[in-house]
């Protein structure tokens, strides 16, 4: 059984599901973000959908910092996606808190709560770059199946 | 069928900001709708008392990544104004051209939004292929494509060369045909209208007891548009406000479309307009005592209010923000609509919750 | 731009201000607040055709302000967030997240000594 | 047609709708200016979904999607050996039943609205179902798909309107706009992926799948139309489908009070008119 779905999953670098997820950003990483699906960019072409349903995602890709208030929001999506999964941090707040690290109610980087596979720095990051980083985030998910690891 | 609460957001694919809504719903009609916050809060107003005024310019263009700019302009015309600083004309109008085109950027970006809320996917696509053009010109005149670092105390960090100007113009002439194109769609389709007319109805009265802005109060028939302060280079420009008088989401579209036509006819006009001179003159000293000021975003009108006390910090730094404004007419015109129409209503003032929170 | 200037007025008189203003069709802009040592200014701010009207109350930690929620429904906002950021309390609420509207437990992260 | 054949046919036929997706995805990226994903994208998800590790809450849900691709699939089965339309109308309707049940069976509201939406939507298209295979008996004498095809006329001759109403179940079938109610391809909705929402992983792909299934027997449906010949009943499918595809992004989304008011009044209207000239004619 364990064979035939790493059998399946092989095919998981051709269609990777992207949930995002807006955690206390500034909307600059956002609106990139959503540029990358838009025609100039067009993820799709490599079968990545913005699924807005952590039940269906395959790449969980979080902007912005984390606060009080979202850190149980970001957790609790993060353990609705399903395996295998891989996170990604965009832009300089999701990786540290960038220039809002010292403001009252900021905790820090995203990893502060859950796990990040791929850092993504930049302010915001420019759209080729968050491609890059999901097409990279697509390899890590393919060496996680093939490893055995789901 | 028994009440249902809905949690609409924080993680809401029509939305790409955590607003949060509890919605008490009855056959799909909204009872009651509660706004929650907190998701974004991250209270940079207080980092006003760790950085100095001129790194704080950094931090209030975060304060939104959308309207960056615009917050930048406010903060260094309030600051300029209390230390008495005239800011050389050619800045002036740089400041203009450059607000006026992250404006325009901001309203195709809703227009695609607005289109993907009532599920009009190749509208959104549309405007957002539109959109770029907007950030190619950002891209090659400040340097970056969204949160754009022009503003320091005193002037700004970058002029156009005349090349430039010629380029922004071609741009421009493009963008207007691309409009042109999709303006049939938008106003004479049956079903956008069908989703968008007479939703989310709120009339002048309301919309100035509630205390809206921007756009909202504007689609409500009351000509107000804080650029008639006649702040940065507004005074030599020519312009009138746009309105609509149905007050409904469909109206709120009208006015954004049109005013992307009426920013295109500024930076034309600053363009034209614009004089030879120093972009920025040195700032010495610190600030001393109150201000406050304001400025039209794309959202609306922002707030600032600063207390200074001489020193290099600032003491209290304050933003009201025109989507703060606005949530509650928001969270009245959400009562009584339709489960279907509430992404609608709630794109039709254009949220933003990043903004609002800070 | 006009210049800056300012009213500053009682508490108990803050209502019946406020109350006149909005007669004349004002519509409220803001309200500030900021800590001079241990009081608090609340700058309250209306506007009429684009020209600016400020009203300040001086109060103590401890005073419960009359909240605007009576006269302008949507001032709860304004005041849900000073009394978040500065634990101040307001009388009469509307809606009252009572200290919760940013943060998921009551602490006012503004106040000066506290960080 | 011999029944290896017919098998044949039907195992093949998921594939067929595989491809169709596929180019459905490819042509609306492309009526976006967009390029678009590969033409084999449906399988693709579909096997790494099956792949996926489930997080179900209920076993109901599972169950109900179980039942549900074993409707879809007895309903395509059915189509193949050229059954009676009715009873793969009801074995279709069954099916369906069980897809709203298993969303109903989670306490998720986005389920519980799609769910309720799904009804609405299996109330406003089955009655439309109804009347074309009422029509169908009318021309034939018979609820057999064989007799159909023992015309040496197009039923497109006859049912006109009929078909124009087939269109109109179609695309409240496909979940695509005007009609993309309570659970679209497009993840942009008010209540995510509704009737969707909470199925993940291999269940998804199961769902998925039958959703394929389904599709089967309503193009099955529409190929009827021209059955005489095979060359133009596959022409009039991918018309029919193509014109879909336009309609999907020329409009957006309209709710469901107008869509039932709309199947109704002018699918009843328009059967009728069809139905009368079918009996005077």
């Amino acid at each position: 059984m364990k064979f035939i779905k790493r059998l399946l999953l092989t095919g998981i670098k051709k269609s990777p599901w992207l949930l995002h997820f807006d955690c206390g950003s500034c909307n600059g990483c956002d609106i990139e973000t959503l540029a990358v699906l838009t025609p100039v960019y067009d993820a799709e072409r490599f079968g990545v959908i913005n699924v807005g349903n952590p039940k269906h995602a395959d790449i969980f890709l979080v902007t912005g910092t984390v606060n009080r208030k979202n850190q149980e929001i970001l957790n609790n999506l993060y353990l609705q996606i399903p395996e295998p999964k891989v996170i990604l941090a965009v832009g300089t707040c999701a990786l540290s808190g960038g220039i809002f690290a010292e403001a009252p109610n900021v905790i820090g980087g995203v990893d502060k709560i859950i796990p990040v596979d791929i850092y993504i720095p930049g302010c915001p990051p420019k759209p080729e770059a968050i491609l890059e980083g999901v097409l990279k985030s697509v390899e890590l998910l393919e060496d996680k199946v093939k490893n055995g690891k789901i | 069928m028994p009440k249902t609460i809905i949690p609409f957001g924080p993680q809401h694919p029509v939305l790409p900001e955590p607003l949060h809504f509890s919605l008490t719903v009855e056959d799909e009609i909204v009872q009651e709708a509660i706004p929650g916050f907190g998701y974004v809060h991250r209270g940079l107003e207080k980092l006003c008392e760790i950085k100095d005024i001129h790194k704080m310019i950094q931090v209030v263009e975060r304060v939104c990544g959308i309207c960056s700019k615009i917050h930048a302009l406010c903060y260094c015309e309030g600051i300029e104004q209390m230390m008495g600083v005239e800011v050389p004309p050619r800045a002036k109008y740089l400041r203009t051209i450059w607000s006026e085109l992250h404006r325009m950027h901001s309203h195709l970006l809703w227009l695609g939004l607005f289109a993907d809320s009532f599920g009009f996917e190749s509208l959104f696509y549309h405007f957002w292929r539109i959109r770029e053009k907007i950030l190619d010109i950002n891209e090659k005149t400040a340097g970056n494509r969204i949160i754009v670092s022009v503003n320091i105390l005193g002037g700004v960090k970058r002029d156009l060369s005349t090349e430039d100007q010629k380029w922004i113009l071609a741009e421009l002439k493009e963008i207007e045909n691309k409009l042109e194109e999709v303006k049939d769609t938008l106003f004479k389709d049956y079903t956008i209208s069908k989703r968008t007319k007479g939703k989310g109805i709120l009339s002048a009265e309301e919309a100035l007891y509630l205390g809206a802005v921007g756009p909202v109060l504007r689609a409500s028939g009351v000509a107000q548009d804080c650029r008639q302060l006649q702040y940065a280079a507004f005074s030599e420009l020519d312009f009138e406000p746009v309105i609509a008088q149905e007050g409904d989401s469909f109206a709120r579209m009208q006015v954004r479309y049109f005013e992307l036509f009426q920013s295109i006819d500024l930076i034309r006009q600053a363009l034209s307009k614009i004089p030879e001179g120093p972009i920025s003159v040195k700032v010495k000293g610190y600030p001393e005592g109150e201000n406050v000021f304001r400025v039209e975003q794309p959202r609306g009108e922002v707030f600032y209010y600063f207390k200074a006390n001489g020193s290099k910090f600032l003491d209290r730094l304050r933003i009201r923000t025109p989507t703060f404004a606005n949530v509650p007419a928001l969270a009245k015109m959400l009562t009584g609509i339709e489960l279907a129409d509430v992404p609608v209503v709630i794109l039709s003032i254009d949220p933003c919750i990043s903004c609002t929170e800070r | 731009m006009e210049k800056f200037s300012y009213k500053i007025i009682n508490l108990q008189d803050l209502l019946t201000q406020v109350k006149e203003l909005r007669e004349k069709k004002y519509r409220l802009v803001s309200i500030s607040c900021t800590q001079v040592e241990e009081k608090f200014e609340l700058l309250y701010t209306f506007d009429l055709n684009l020209s600016l009207k400020h009203l300040k109350i001086i109060v103590a930690k401890d005073t419960p302000i009359p909240s605007l929620t009576c006269i302008y429904e949507g001032a709860f906002l304004l005041e849900n967030e000073i009394q978040d950021q500065f634990g101040l309390s307001f009388a009469k609420l509307n809606i009252d997240y009572k200290g919760q509207l940013f943060y998921p437990e009551k602490n006012p992260l503004f106040l000066k000594n506290n960080k | 047609m011999p029944m290896f054949l017919k098998l044949f046919l039907f195992l093949l036929s998921p594939f067929a709708i595989g491809v169709i997706l596929g180019i459905d995805r490819k042509l609306t990226a492309y009526l976006q200016s967009r390029i678009g994903p590969p033409i084999f994208q449906p399988f693709y998800d579909l096997f790494k979904l099956l792949g996926k590790e489930s997080k179900t809450s209920d076993y109901w849900l599972s169950f109900c999607a179980y039942v549900y691709l074993c409707g879809a699939i007895t309903c395509a089965f059915l189509f193949f050996l050229q059954a009676d339309l009715l009873l793969i109308f009801f074995v279709q309707a069954v099916g369906s039943i069980f897809l709203v049940l298993g969303a109903f069976s989670v306490s998720s509201p986005f389920s519980q609205i799609g769910g309720q939406r799904e009804l609405f939507q299996i109330i406003a298209y089955e009655p439309l179902l109804i009347a074309v295979i009422v029509g169908i008996y009318l021309v034939t004498g018979s609820f057999e798909i064989s007799s159909i095809y023992k015309l040496n006329y197009p039923l497109l001759a006859k049912l006109p309107l009929l078909f124009l109403i087939l269109t109109f179940a179609l695309t409240i079938k496909l979940r695509k706009s005007p009609f993309d109610i309570s659970a679209s391809h497009h993840a942009h909705q008010e209540i995510v992926r509704g009737v969707f929402t909470e199925y993940s992983g291999s269940y998804l792909a199961i769902v998925e799948l039958a959703h394929w299934f389904e599709l089967v027997f309503i193009l099955g449906l529409i190929s009827l139309f021209w059955a005489n010949s095979f060359f133009m009943s596959t022409i009039l499918v991918f018309l029919t489908y193509f014109l879909e595809i336009i309609v999907d992004n020329i409009t957006s989304r309209l709710t469901w009070r107008f869509m039932l008011k709309n199947a109704w009044s002018v699918g009843i209207i328009l059967a009728l008119i069809n139905l009368i000239w079918l009996y005077k004619g």
